[in-house]
């Protein structure tokens, strides 16, 4: 099923694109171009975002970029991370190995639980809400919705 | 771009607005197409479900003849009611019609099912056309009539049934839910799309029967739904809607007496629909399709509605239900179904045994000869009221395939209901015959009535076998007979016809 | 700027690590002692829970003595057991050593509490002194011995039952949770904040029992727990951790003989630990604090865990739930729970109802004079065996506080089993009377054996009032005898010291 980590012959490309996403990252470098890549316009121009760009959209976050919970804060993790993230993103779009069911991997809610501890600092400083392992223990629908009905969140693609 | 509400994608299709052929929606939709034929998988089992036809009451043989979870008194229960010659569990729907041809309910071996057409209603998308050309002539016509006008594959379950073919829209093909929906002042078109997605499923996964008629149109298939959904609801609206004329059960629907207990009772199927309604899920707007058609991208791109109708605990994975639940494996996703499972089948193991006692102890109390109390024939009726009551509530969680997940409190009321009643009945019956019968009725049902594990409409052709059980002394033994259909096949040359009535 | 990185608070208070007095934490955490004095709130109702203190049986006379949903038969299933005389319905955490002075479980007729000192190890944080200066010598000693020795603001339940009073850390103060948690080989303090979360409750809201001298310290509170949590786990630790001699039960923990069918009783209490733990939110790591004590603001600036412990429908945002169900309304989660709510309580009613004839049944066959069956002696013990087991399968759920929504398909199904064992135990003993008690055990039980609305330790002294209920009579009128106890006031003077003893 995972092509990505299961398939050898995938490796070669694995590396062609992780170079040359990397690449594009460091060469434009330009602040302008990484804030672009952070927001739900760009992540959700992906078809495969789409559902958690339209429940995103109904959130209270809604003004938030993507990246502002799904990379690191800090420069130096972010850039890598974004390569890598991308990397996968673009890799499973071209290659036709969406899985049918896009989960939140332990890297992401490890990264996201950070994010959502930075912005919500003063919430946390009172009374530890690290009560759980992740805040969306307790937050469910932040900012997904993942209990509301299928037609809700999502459709088949065209 | 902005991202857009979910909508279903819209089509303009190349096909006729009549189509009814499966496979005349391959080209369009292969993809969809593709996962349609999945449900020809018949192997897979889980703990409870899966899609082994097995006899359902058979758990001495193992599959796929049998297996561990079935109910051994089903023959016992059902006697003298077509369900008791065969019962299996169900499978994919592009077996729909293979099954219902070979079924043992409808009288193979004579010139008439038994059975009116009503029974095509829930297989075949076909029923549209042939309800065009008969109105509601159409069901009280003989089953056999129909067997040759379709073909197995083509015209089982399929596209027609839920879809309009040129738009792909979701539509309604059922008589008996547009009735309902009617008599709601509800427009199947004017719901949300999360109401259609549950209501295609509500056209067959529910409780109906079979209208009397001198309600409307005779062998109309109805669903009892006019006060609400609840076993209680059903139970009260039948008290009123037949045309019974036994004492005590003036005016109640009955689908046929039990010839041991002499009960006029009732026989619930698959209530699903019903049963999911107001579950955990249904109540918070999840629909079967979000569980039995998740989205899948069998192209590796594109996002489809899989077309594999079957238990969502075959995948391994449980991706049907993390979709929603995230945060949680499949391991303890699963484990938390068998938490419910375990203990709904644990009580319906014991409705069961209580509603075998209670034919038992009404047979007992008909049978008694010796001084009765002032009120006996009342004391009958309400014994044989709650054996009715109780066999139904038993049967609405017996019939109804998630065995109980989809709405574990009601699954599990229910079964406590259906034994107080069932219960009820053996005391009222045993106070009937003065207590005469405590001592015969006391110990283990399972030696007192024995389950059947045989019967057929075959078999009750034979002698030999009727003598096996105590109670198939209250059956007739059936005439031989030969043969008549199999599947689609003629076994023996029609009757000649019947020479016009001289008038 | 670079956000601060977030901290866990931590404390470092000027308390003494032995502080017991509630008052003593007020100065330094303002907010939460603020919420904890709101568990003085006493008043408001949910339709099966809140805070009035009604007589839990008491389903005839209104708020505040009785309740609509109040078990009528409560007094006579406890019939001998001190629980008959007085059991009402919880409330605040404050009014816990106010509550246990004036229960008339407690004889305050006597220098003789009838009851240990382990009472109060669920209504004090003084426990931690009296044990640590008594030993386990403390858990035997007569209850009236410590009324005086506390303060009922300043000791009931408070800050250092959970706490460690220089840090806040949770910590437990419960011997008995302590003596479980060793017996896992596990360690409070290595636990994870999440499951303390919910420990810290299990100290006090599980069921458990008063030890026999043969199994280590006299009258020390143990949690049954060595098998697993479930029902039948816990009825089959009772098997094996008593000291009775009775035929048929031998070492079988005793709570006490009902006296009108001379069953050996078990007693539970308050299982909300081990009902939840496997329920639909215990397995899914939902603590009782997450409900029950929900992070809220007092001033408008602060977040805080609420201290005010009671029932989060009392709240009619249902904030507690929508932290989690955010995409839920109020009224639909309310009508979720009540969706449990019903269906349990109407179970609990039925299983009630037959506890009560498995007693009647058994005090007839006790009765019954006519020649009996060979195996009389044994189906006697069996009777009994179910009766005992069918009443305690109740009674886990009666004694929980959820009404089923901590655990909804456990709830209905250990009340289907308990139905099931008590009619077991009718059965068994119409047949130890050789059928003929068949008839008077007939019809409706409430006629049969009427509910007892009144009864008390002072009621008991009464022969008049004794005169009032056929069950009474298994029961000794006891000695007129003045109240001793009020509350903390001792209404007569103490008894003459003992003259030492000649040596
Ligand atoms: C406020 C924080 C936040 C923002 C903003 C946010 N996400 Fe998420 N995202 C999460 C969390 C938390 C999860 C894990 C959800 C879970 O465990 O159910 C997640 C999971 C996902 C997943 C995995 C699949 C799923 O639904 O669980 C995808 C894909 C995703 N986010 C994409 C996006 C996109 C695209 C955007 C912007 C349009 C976005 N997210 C904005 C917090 C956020
Ligand atoms: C090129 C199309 C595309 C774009 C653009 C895109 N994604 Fe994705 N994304 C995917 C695909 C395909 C997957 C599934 C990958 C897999 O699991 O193999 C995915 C998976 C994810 C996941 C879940 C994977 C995990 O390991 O947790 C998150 C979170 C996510 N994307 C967030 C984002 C964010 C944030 C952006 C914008 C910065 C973004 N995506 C842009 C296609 C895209
Ligand atoms: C970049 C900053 C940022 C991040 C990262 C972030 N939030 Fe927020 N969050 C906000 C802001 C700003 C609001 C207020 C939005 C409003 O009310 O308009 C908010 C609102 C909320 C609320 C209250 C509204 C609601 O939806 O209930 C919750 C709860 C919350 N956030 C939880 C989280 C969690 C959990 C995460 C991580 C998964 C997270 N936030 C990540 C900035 C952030
Ligand atoms: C929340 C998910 C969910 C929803 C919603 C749901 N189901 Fe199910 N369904 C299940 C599960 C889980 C089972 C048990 C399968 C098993 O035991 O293997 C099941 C079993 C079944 C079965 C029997 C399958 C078998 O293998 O025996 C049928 C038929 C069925 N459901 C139809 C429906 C219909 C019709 C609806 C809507 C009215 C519906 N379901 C709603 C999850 C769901
Ligand atoms: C209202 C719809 C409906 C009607 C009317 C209906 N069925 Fe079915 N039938 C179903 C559904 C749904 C299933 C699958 C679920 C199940 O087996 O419980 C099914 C399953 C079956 C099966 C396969 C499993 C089995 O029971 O052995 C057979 C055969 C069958 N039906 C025959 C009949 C016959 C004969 C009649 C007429 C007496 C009939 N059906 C009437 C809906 C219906
Ligand atoms: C038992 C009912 C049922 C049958 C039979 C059925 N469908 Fe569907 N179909 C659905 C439902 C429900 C949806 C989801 C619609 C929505 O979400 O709005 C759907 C969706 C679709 C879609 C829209 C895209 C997608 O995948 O969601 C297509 C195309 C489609 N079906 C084709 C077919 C074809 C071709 C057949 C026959 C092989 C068929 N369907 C048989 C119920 C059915
Ligand atoms: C036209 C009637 C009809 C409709 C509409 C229908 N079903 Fe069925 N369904 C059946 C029948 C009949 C069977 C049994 C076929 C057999 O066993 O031969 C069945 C079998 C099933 C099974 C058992 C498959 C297995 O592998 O055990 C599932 C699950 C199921 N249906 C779910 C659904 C869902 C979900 C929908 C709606 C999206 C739906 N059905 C719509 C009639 C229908
Ligand atoms: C479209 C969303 C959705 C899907 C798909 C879904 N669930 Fe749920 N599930 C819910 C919601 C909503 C609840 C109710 C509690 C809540 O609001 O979180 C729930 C509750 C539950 C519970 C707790 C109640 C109980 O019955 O014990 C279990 C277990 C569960 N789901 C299992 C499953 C399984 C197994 C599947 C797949 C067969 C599934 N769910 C599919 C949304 C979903
Ligand atoms: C998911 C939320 C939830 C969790 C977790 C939970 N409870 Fe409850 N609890 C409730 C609800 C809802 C009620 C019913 C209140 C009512 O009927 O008014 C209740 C009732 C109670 C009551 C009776 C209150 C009254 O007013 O009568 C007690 C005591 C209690 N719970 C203790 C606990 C303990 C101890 C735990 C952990 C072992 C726990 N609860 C876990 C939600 C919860
Ligand atoms: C293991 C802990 C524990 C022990 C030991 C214990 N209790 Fe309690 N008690 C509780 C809890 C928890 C409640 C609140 C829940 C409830 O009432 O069911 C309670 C409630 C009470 C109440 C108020 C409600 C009522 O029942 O009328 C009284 C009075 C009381 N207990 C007296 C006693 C007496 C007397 C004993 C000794 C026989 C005792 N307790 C032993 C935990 C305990
Ligand atoms: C019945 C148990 C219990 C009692 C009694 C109790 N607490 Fe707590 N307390 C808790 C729990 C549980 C937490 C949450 C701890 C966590 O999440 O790690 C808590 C948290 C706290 C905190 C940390 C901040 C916060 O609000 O979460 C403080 C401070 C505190 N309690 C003070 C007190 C004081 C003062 C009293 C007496 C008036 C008291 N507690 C009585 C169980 C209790
Ligand atoms: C030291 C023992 C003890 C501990 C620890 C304890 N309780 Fe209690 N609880 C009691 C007693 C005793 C009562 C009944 C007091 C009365 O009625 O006089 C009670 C009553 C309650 C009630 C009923 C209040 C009402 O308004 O009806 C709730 C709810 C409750 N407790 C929840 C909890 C929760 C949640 C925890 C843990 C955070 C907890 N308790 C810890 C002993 C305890
Ligand atoms: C155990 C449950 C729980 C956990 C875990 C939890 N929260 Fe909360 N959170 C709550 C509750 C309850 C509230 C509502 C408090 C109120 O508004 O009175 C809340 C409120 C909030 C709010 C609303 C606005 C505010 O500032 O009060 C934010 C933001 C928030 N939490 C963020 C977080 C973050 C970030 C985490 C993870 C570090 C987290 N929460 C973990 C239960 C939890
Ligand atoms: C910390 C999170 C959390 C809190 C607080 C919480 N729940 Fe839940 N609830 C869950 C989870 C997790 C499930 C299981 C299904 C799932 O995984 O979504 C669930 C399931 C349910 C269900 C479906 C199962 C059933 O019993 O019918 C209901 C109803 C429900 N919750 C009501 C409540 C109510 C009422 C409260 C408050 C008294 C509450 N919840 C508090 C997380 C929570
Ligand atoms: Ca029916
Ligand atoms: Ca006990």
């Amino acid at each position: 099923m995972n092509a990505l980590r299961s398939n050898p012959t995938g490796r070669p490309w694995r590396i062609m694109l992780l170079a040359a996403l990397a690449g594009v990252a460091i060469t434009v470098g330009a602040a302008l171009a990484m804030t672009a890549t952070d927001q739900a316009l760009f992540c959700g121009s992906c078809h495969s975002m789409a559902e958690a760009a339209l429940t995103h959209k109904r959130s209270p976050h809604a003004k938030l970029a993507c990246n502002e919970c799904h990379a690191p804060h800090n420069l130096a993790a972010k850039l890598p991370f974004k390569a890598k993230e991308g990397t996968r993103d673009i890799y499973s779009t071209t290659l036709g190995t969406i899985p049918d069911l896009i989960h939140p991997g332990e890297e992401t809610k490890d990264v996201v639980q950070a994010n959502c501890r930075r912005c919500h600092v003063a919430s946390t400083m009172t009374v530890s809400m690290e009560t759980k392992k992740y805040c969306t223990d307790c937050h469910r629908h932040v900012p997904h919705t993942p209990k509301l009905p299928i037609a809700r969140r999502s459709a088949a693609d065209v | 771009s902005e991202p857009s509400e979910p909508m279903t994608p819209t089509y303009k299709t190349k096909l006729s607005a009549e189509e009814m052929k499966n496979s005349a929606f391959k080209a369009e939709f292969p993809l969809q197409y593709e996962t349609y034929l999945r449900n020809n998988e018949s192997q897979i089992m889980t703990e409870y479900g899966g899609s082994v036809p097995y006899n359902k009451h058979d758990n001495v043989n193992p599959l796929p003849e049998g297996y561990k979870h079935a109910q051994p008194y089903l023959k016992n229960l059902w006697l003298g009611y077509p369900f008791s010659y065969e019962y299996r569990a169900a499978r994919g729907h592009t077996y729909a019609v293979k099954d219902i041809l070979h079924i043992d309910r409808l009288n193979n071996y004579s010139e008439k099912a038994g059975l009116p057409s009503t029974c095509w209603n829930c297989k075949t998308p076909k029923m549209m056309e042939w309800v065009k050309e008969n109105g509601d002539a159409f069901w009280a016509k003989d089953f056999h009539e129909f067997r040759q006008k379709l073909d197995v594959d083509d015209h089982t379950i399929g596209c027609a049934n839920c879809h309009e073919p040129q738009t792909m829209e979701l539509r309604l093909y059922s008589e008996p839910l547009k009735d309902y929906l009617k008599s709601q002042n509800k427009e199947f078109k004017n719901l949300s799309r999360n109401e259609k997605r549950a209501l295609v499923c509500g056209q067959c996964h529910v409780e109906y029967y079979f209208q009397d008629k001198e309600f409307g149109a005779a062998k109309k298939p109805v669903f009892p739904w006019a006060n609400g959904f609840d076993p209680e609801d059903m139970f009260e609206y039948y008290k009123t809607h037949g045309n019974t004329t036994t004492k005590g059960f003036e005016g109640n629907f009955v689908d046929w007496v039990h010839p041991v207990s002499k009960t006029p009772m009732l026989k619930a199927q698959h209530p699903e629909y019903e049963t999911w309604i107001n579950g955990v899920h249904g109540s918070a707007g999840v629909t079967c399709a979000d569980c039995h058609m998740s989205y899948t991208r069998l192209d590796g791109k594109k996002k489809m509605s899989t077309h594999h109708w079957t238990s969502p605990l075959k995948d391994p994975d449980l991706r049907a239900c993390r979709q929603c639940h995230t945060d949680k494996t499949p391991d303890y996703l699963r484990q938390r179904v068998l938490f419910t499972q375990n203990k709904v089948w644990e009580q319906l193991m014991v409705a069961q045994d209580i509603s075998v006692k209670a034919h038992e102890a009404i047979r007992m109390a008909a049978e008694y000869t010796g001084p009765k109390p002032a009120d006996y024939d009342d004391l009958m009726i309400e014994a044989r009221q709650m054996c009715r009551k109780g066999q139904f509530f038993w049967d609405l969680i017996s019939a109804e395939n998630s065995v109980g997940f989809h709405n574990p409190t009601k699954a599990l009321n229910t079964l406590a209901q259906s034994q107080q009643y069932s219960q009820k009945a053996v005391d009222v019956a045993i106070r009937a015959a003065a207590f005469t019968t405590a001592k015969d009725l006391d110990g283990d049902i399972k030696k007192i009535v024995p389950p059947i594990l045989k019967h057929s409409r075959e078999l009750q052709m034979d002698p030999a076998h009727m003598a096996t059980h105590k109670w198939f002394k209250y059956l007739p033994v059936t005439p031989k007979a030969p043969r008549v259909w199999d599947g689609q096949t003629r076994l023996v040359p029609p009757p000649a016809p019947a020479a016009a009535p001289a008038s």
